[in-house]
């Protein structure tokens, strides 16, 4: 576990990319780790085709969460919303490329929780119960 | 469950410490009253110590190591509870006992949907924890119960069951009935009480321990069961519910661990099953509940059952000698129909003397109304004595029940 | 009592098996997570073991010898825990926790007496199982709350105190918070309190483990606590209830063995403590809990007391060489007026980043909102960092702590 | 406990003494034994100078409670109702003389108890709690 705390992590919680809002925003979510009460927001600008062009998330929360959050967001650009919302927790644990203590899963997964509970409409189950 | 040679009971017995004692006179322990609490094995009263001479620390919180273990070896337990009875580990709460679970539904359920004038349906037979919390309801919504009745033999008559569903909103029964042991046609009841539109709750506390259950082909909404009689500590049992319930039904208990966001005026609430478990659950009794299923499923619940159906069928048989004597043996007279209970008198002696007598024989039988006071008085029964059996009993127990029951008769000049 | 010699707390430490293991990584455990739950003497944990090798039995209603000594040693727990508040045995309900013993009194006591327009009255820093029960008492009542207001240390000011009283029906309080570990002033609120007629709960989760307390000198109306966290298994706590009130109050759950008589109709309640304990109690964890107070009770509540401020004042020292490096500690900073609990911040680092790193080092913190959502957000935390002390906490585990938070605000380049 | 059983127990059950009702009774009391649901009823007839002059005990209960309420009949016959009220659980244990089981206890104090209720004219602690 504090091999996760690596320069790479550490640097996305520090300075988060796509950070903010979209004021324009086909789709939104936001959602709630249970385990400490930090929320995360995805705003998702979707083109015609179908296309993720634009990702903002915002919230406070653990560098975990931070980190996975701000690697998803330059993931899922230029992906399908369909794609999206089939996305798998592993997109998330290759991103952060160490293991995740099991206590800290919900942390990890909660950006894509919210990523794919905008990209589907309805709240998504956590990716690592799925 | 494929076992590759079954167990005996001589066996299994060597599992369970208690049975390694003699009693304070010297003699063996023959417990015959698991109806009333299981005897815990080993692997139980392990699954205990481990817990707290290596991970005690409370759950779903904690970041560091031990905590994690908890919670993951916690909701481990429920999975496997869960799949002993056939639902997902979500549909499955953790409660103390079989009586917590059903109050839980009677406040829960029973407060947000029964009205004036509600039918709430119950059986002539069913045990305080099955009939109080539902006159309680009653009372307070202004509800009217009614009730399925039973013939002599204390066998459910079921020619007026659709007049009875008629306008029901709930149908509370028992699994097993813990006085007689009658084990419920609840396939010819649960269909009828669905296409009236009842709620349909189960009483499954002598249901878990004796019968394979499978809540989703038993098709009811709610199944509560009580881990002390089945292998598990004392302090923990479960309820089952249809998901669909669990979600729209508003919480019970309150407080940590079941909500979602609290502010100083307004709440909202976690997802089932958490939004039902209020405070620290009692961690340690739910991962040895979770260790017994498991010994249950071991064993095989098909094995179970037979044994406890050739144990009772001698028991039926042995005690014909004693008839002349004045014992009676009250319920259906299968095997078949009990699940693994026989109450009884001897002549004129209450039930408590003959309990006591048997006592000094280190055979242990409970005397008394069994927590179905309404039911002995409608049979006009004062008091009984009951024996159960479960897988560790053997018979040689059978045996010396005998020979402790002509003791009695011996002491009273029967 | 007398104690011939006071014990140390390394002693002490030896009766905890727990300590004896390594973490995973090969590292001392630190446990600074008692407000959490608390870590259990071999003495409770051979309870258990002793009870379900040796006499675990039903209890109350059972005639032979095992049913005998179960019964006595439930009996017997009652009384011991009983004493260790200063209460009759006959004024303790066994619950499962806290949680349970609060809810019991917002149901069975607030729905009979609570009308629309009535006050309850808490304060800023409450867990939520002392919030969430009294909000869906409101709820189902009409009646309002009120909040004793706390200043920017998380003491509770108390110059509006008669006013914020006035019309109150009931006033629940912690005795010790749970964040900040503050103590309540008790002795000056409790009389206020009773001179406006109020009814007073006082939530005693983090008093009993911590404090010697006595329900009579406090004269508090309830009095509600958790085993787990004063050394019992995890399963059973208590409330305690003045004989008067539990008497006059209606029951709560409801079912066996909280029953006088039983018609199919109508039923008449058994006497206190039992009518509130409906179904097969939690035996073995209940005579556990007897072990834990006798346990308590001879090592002493005022050396506990006594150890936990050293531990407090020592880590308030040690800590305040991290202030550079960004450390905060919150709450009051007078050991006399903390129960053994210290919350902080370490720079921008989140609470549970910092949980994390320490728990690579085998330190337990606790890491998050501590069940006091509304408390948070009125101080503008996000979440702080819990390291709690009890008796076996040694100025070792502080310097472990110390020497983590170092690692932590390396790792972070604070 | 077995001991318990002997003839003059057995007696006393089969043949229980000042069983049945008095019309013309002063105080009398019933309560159950939790126990098992078991009741006795005890009726006192109390002359002027506060004499018990006359006892019956009815209800239906194990040999126990039967013989020990039976005896007790025998016993309170003639006593000023004041020193009835104040009598402990010991008149029943020399009565029956021999050890009663702690489970059985309750079954052992119940006439007691009734007939102590009757002559308190409230209800009375169990004997063997007092
Ligand atoms: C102040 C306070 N109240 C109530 C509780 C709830 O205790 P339990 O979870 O044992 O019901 C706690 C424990 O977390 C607490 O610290
Ligand atoms: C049929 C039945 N229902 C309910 C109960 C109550 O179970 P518990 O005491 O575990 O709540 C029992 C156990 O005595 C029972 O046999």
């Amino acid at each position: 576990m504090e091999d996760f705390y690596r320069d790479y992590i550490l640097d996305h919680y520090r300075n988060p990319r796509n950070f903010g809002h979209l004021e324009n925003a086909t789709v939104s979510a936001e959602e709630l780790n249970p385990l400490c009460g930090d929320v995360i927001r995805m705003d998702l600008q979707v083109d015609d085709a179908g296309i993720v062009r634009e990702v903002r998330f915002s919230g406070k929360g653990c560098a975990i969460s931070q980190a996975s959050a701000s690697m998803l967001t330059e993931s899922v650009i230029g992906m399908p919303l369909e794609a999206v919302a089939k996305l798998s927790k592993d997109v998330v644990l290759e991103n952060v490329g160490i293991g995740i203590s099991p206590t800290r899963m919900k942390c990890a997964m909660l950006g894509l929780r919210v990523l794919k509970t905008a990209a589907i409409g309805s709240l998504a189950a956590w990716p690592d119960e799925e | 469950m494929i076992h590759v040679r079954e167990r005996t009971a001589q066996e299994i017995r060597a599992d369970f410490p208690i049975f390694a004692r003699p009693t304070g006179r010297g003699k063996p322990l023959v417990y015959l009253d698991s109806a009333a609490t299981s005897q815990k094995p080993q692997s139980v009263i392990d699954a205990l110590d481990t817990y707290y001479r290596e991970y005690n620390a409370n759950i779903h919180r904690g970041v560091y190591e031990i905590a994690a273990r908890a919670t993951e070896a916690f909701e481990a337990a429920r999975a496997r509870v869960a799949r002993f009875i056939n639902c997902a580990p979500g549909e499955l709460i953790w409660t103390r006992n079989t009586t917590e679970a059903i109050n839980l539904v009677a406040y829960a359920w029973g407060n947000a949907n029964v009205r004036a004038g509600d039918v709430i349906l119950l059986t002539e037979l069913e045990h305080h924890s099955n009939l109080v919390p539902w006159q309680l309801l009653a009372q307070r919504t202004g509800a009217v119960l009614r009730f399925i009745p039973i013939d002599e033999r204390g066998v459910l008559v079921l020619d007026g069951l659709d007049r009875l569903l008629d306008g029901c909103t709930i149908l509370s029964i028992a699994h097993v009935g813990n006085t007689l042991g009658t084990i419920q046609p609840l396939d010819r009841i649960i269909p009828r009480a669905r296409a009236a539109g009842a709620l349909v709750v189960v009483d499954g506390a002598q249901g878990t321990p004796h019968l394979p259950v499978d809540v989703a082909a038993l098709d009811c909404d709610f199944y509560a069961f009580s881990g002390h009689k089945m292998l598990a500590p004392t302090g923990v049992g479960a309820l089952y519910g249809k998901r669909s319930l669990l979600e729209s039904m508003p919480p019970f208990l309150s407080g940590g661990d079941m909500i979602r966001t609290v502010g100083y005026e307004r709440t909202t609430f976690n997802e089932p099953p958490w939004k039902f478990e209020a405070g620290t659950s009692n961690i340690a009794d739910a991962i040895a509940f979770g260790v017994a299923v498991d010994y249950l499923a071991d064993v095989g619940l098909g094995w179970i059952r037979e044994h406890e159906k050739r144990i009772t069928r001698y028991a039926l048989e042995r005690l014909t000698a004693l008839a002349p004597r004045g014992l009676v043996v009250y319920g259906p007279r299968d095997p078949e129909h009990i699940g693994g209970v026989l109450s009884f008198n001897l002549g004129d002696v209450h039930a408590h003397d003959v309990a006591s007598i048997l006592d000094t024989e280190g055979v242990c039988v409970r005397a008394g109304h069994h927590c179905t006071m309404p039911l002995m008085e409608k049979m006009g029964w004062h008091a009984t004595a009951r024996a159960s059996f479960y897988l560790y009993n053997t018979e040689e127990d059978v045996d010396t029940l005998v020979s402790a029951l002509e003791k009695a008769a011996r002491i009273f000049k029967l």
